[in-house]
């Protein structure tokens, strides 16, 4: 099953105004950045992005935030971007932050074809709010609902022309349950090989959730907070 | 004298006992990893999907795949793990994790904790702190016994909108270990040269002071 | 004349599309993987636990680590991959497989399938039956016409436990294909040579013949 | 963080008559045959089984049944077992049959402190009775609660000191999930290496989950269903 699309433009194909999207990453680490660039460079606006963070102010969903294409945000933590901020205390962005722990497991429960959950997070505090309370064991816990996506956009290391990938270390993160909840999911890896590469051992995506995949053409890897220490 | 950010952390650290897993907060938190105890085997967790977090790399060996819940480059141990988020929170909403110590805008006398919003003003997100506070057994907070303002940051009930209810157990501040029970904070330890008067003053919330108030010993 | 178990696979198997993810149940199903037909790629997914799956190893070549929700020894395609059991029924619940065939005990003309227990006789279990009806959007239902007894398996309503209740969208039998909607079984292919009299006869549940039955082509 | 035991016997000290035990495999494949053996050597007993299959008769968890150890199984599919039909069917045996996503699913529940989640599997059934139905999307789902074990015991194919398991082809199945949501988690490996041996990487159930690891004596492997093709 070949799922090879030659150009990010193809890759991006039927992504339209007011869509809802899923992009992989933690802070500046494992983002589809071929893909961003590629949205950016078409101008489709009214987006609305489930990604954990919204990258930085020239890097990331920053760029696509700078260019006010995004509608609204779904995220855990949006502290390093100015515009992100200003946008958002202006009204002019919607905003729904999610506990990071909720974000995760409410997309895996999106491609596991689980509608609903109970967990703990945010019980007492502005994140239930409107939601169903039950106890379990003695302690209360919150509904928590499926997410969804027209289009996920995940950044793989290795990825196979069966569309199956390998992550490498924490750019792992959020790019395979968001690769599960996709209605087409759309990977880009730094390196793309032939079926039987991989070996089916160590694959952390199987293909079956992987609509489209493609080489980007560069990955700048911009790290977010360079800490080093001293010989 | 009160403490700084180091010997809050140090405090922190003897806290630690061998074969536990730990989830470190940004901030001070960070800083416990530097002061693990002789004798001690601790391994680090962070949120975004590591275990076995190492020392930060040496100059031009950093790695852009490799960081940990704070964006810091970072290394790993020998017998660590990469796993996705969702497997990640699995360890901690699950209580795998036997310690967890975040910083905090304010604590409460029964236990609330607000570290992520400032209404108006601020709001970073929670990131993953709501998670770590619901599910952890064991909770430290890492912080200023006062704000910048001076105000104290113990409180007998939270002004910002919270990150969790009931939840923290433990306090140690520059000036003070306090434990979170029956409603108010009971004090456990002053820091070197602090008085019981000062800590009381500083401290909004009910403080319980039973018998006579050691020192933080390092 | 009637179709034998090989004879049902094959007329499944022209169900098949090209791209599609396929789990095949034990029986009749396991046999569409012989039938695939020209310039077709399907990839067939076994719930315990693997993608990609080839067929049966040359003797000597097993692996008692790989095989197949039957507990039968296979092989791997080129591009197959392993992964758990919540992963395996996260592809099947999230409606990642496009088509399901699987046997039954009897089926009803609104959908309802039985195939997993016979109250005070035998109880083997649903297995992954019950997520796989429920969850798959196409499910075709691979079985005989009638039992050993010669009694119709195509029912008003199922006698025994369900599996799955509206689920079953095709059935194709030895004697026929049937599509089911609006509460009855819709008469769709003949098996060659045998006539709509003996599928009327030989099923209970309301049969809709709507003008000229074709006889299967293959 | 060394969890090393050197033998199957201080691997399963601790577990008692009485106790709620998953065990990890699919059929025969992937059990843990040494921890088995052992629990019919000690002859402990009223156990709770939660395992996807009780083996066969004279292998697996049918050792166990034909010892009448197990108090409780609680499964997906017990159909390759006499022993475990005479059983269930005089009423000696309580069994608790559970559609098999649903299991792996209320396992990875129990391990990822998720008390309950939602599933279309099961309604309409038996399965379902006593259980609160609730509609999402137009669809009937019912309400499963996550399961937990006083112990784990999973098989893995390598595993190192620090308990990092990788397991090998199907044999994988539902350890994993096992593994996260037993209180206690005996790994039992065909070879035991040394920390960093594994790649951080390829490592499928991080040590976290488990307490206790030994390399097995010996695995017999025994294959249910040998099926072959003629060159």
């Amino acid at each position: 099953m070949n799922k090879v699309v030659n150009t990010v433009s193809e890759a991006v194909h039927g992504i339209k105004d007011n869509m809802t999207l899923m992009l992989g990453g933690f802070g500046l680490c494992g983002i589809p950045e071929n893909s961003i660039a590629e949205l950016v460079r078409k101008g489709i606006s009214g987006l609305t992005c489930i990604s954990n963070n919204a990258g930085v102010d020239d890097f990331g969903l920053g760029l696509l935030l700078q260019k006010k294409q995004i509608k609204k945000m779904i995220s855990s933590y949006v502290g390093e971007n100015d515009e992100f901020e200003r946008q958002m205390l202006s009204g002019e962005l919607e905003v729904d932050l999610i506990p990071q722990g909720s974000l995760a497991e409410r997309c895996r429960a999106g491609g596991a074809g689980i509608p609903a959950f109970y967990t703990p997070a945010g019980f007492g505090t502005e994140v239930a709010e409107g939601k169903e309370v039950r106890e379990f064991n003695g302690k209360p816990h919150i509904l928590e609902h499926a997410l969804h996506a027209d289009y996920a956009i995940v950044k793989a290391w290795k990825g196979d022309t069966e569309g199956n990938l390998v992550f490498k270390a924490t750019a792992r993160n959020f790019n395979p349950m968001m690769a599960m909840a996709g209605k087409i999911t759309i990977a880009e890896v730094e390196e793309l090989v032939p079926a039987g590469t991989l070996k089916p051992n160590e694959i952390h995506t199987p293909g079956i959730f992987v609509q489209r995949i493609f080489q980007g053409a560069r990955f700048e890897k911009r790290i977010e907070q360079r800490t080093t220490r001293t010989k | 004298m009160a403490l700084d950010k180091n010997g809050i952390a140090q405090r922190i650290a003897q806290e630690l006992r061998d074969g536990w897993y730990v989830n470190l907060g940004i901030g001070i938190p960070t800083l416990v990893a530097n002061y693990i105890p002789e004798g001690i085997e601790v391994e680090f967790q962070s949120e975004n999907g590591v275990l076995g977090m190492g020392p930060f790399p040496f100059e031009g060996e950093e790695d852009a795949d490799l960081i940990n819940a704070g964006k810091q480059t970072i290394t790993t141990m020998k017998g660590a793990s990469f796993f996705d988020s969702a497997t990640s929170f699995a360890m901690i909403r699950g209580q795998h994790v036997q310690l967890t110590v975040l910083g905090a805008m304010e604590v409460s006398e029964n236990g609330d904790i607000a570290n992520w919003k400032i209404p108006g003003k601020m709001v970073k997100g929670m990131g993953g702190a709501m998670d770590l506070v619901a599910s952890a057994d064991n909770i430290i907070v890492a912080m200023m016994h006062s704000n910048r303002a001076g105000v104290s940051k113990l409180l007998k009930a939270c002004s910002l909108p919270l990150t969790g209810v009931g939840c923290v157990k433990k306090v140690v501040t520059d000036l003070a270990v306090l434990e979170i029970k029956t409603g108010a904070f009971h004090l456990l330890e002053r820091a070197p040269g602090v008085s019981v008067e000062e800590i009381q003053a500083k401290t909004e919330g009910t403080l319980i002071v039973n018998g006579i108030i050691p020192e933080m010993s390092f």
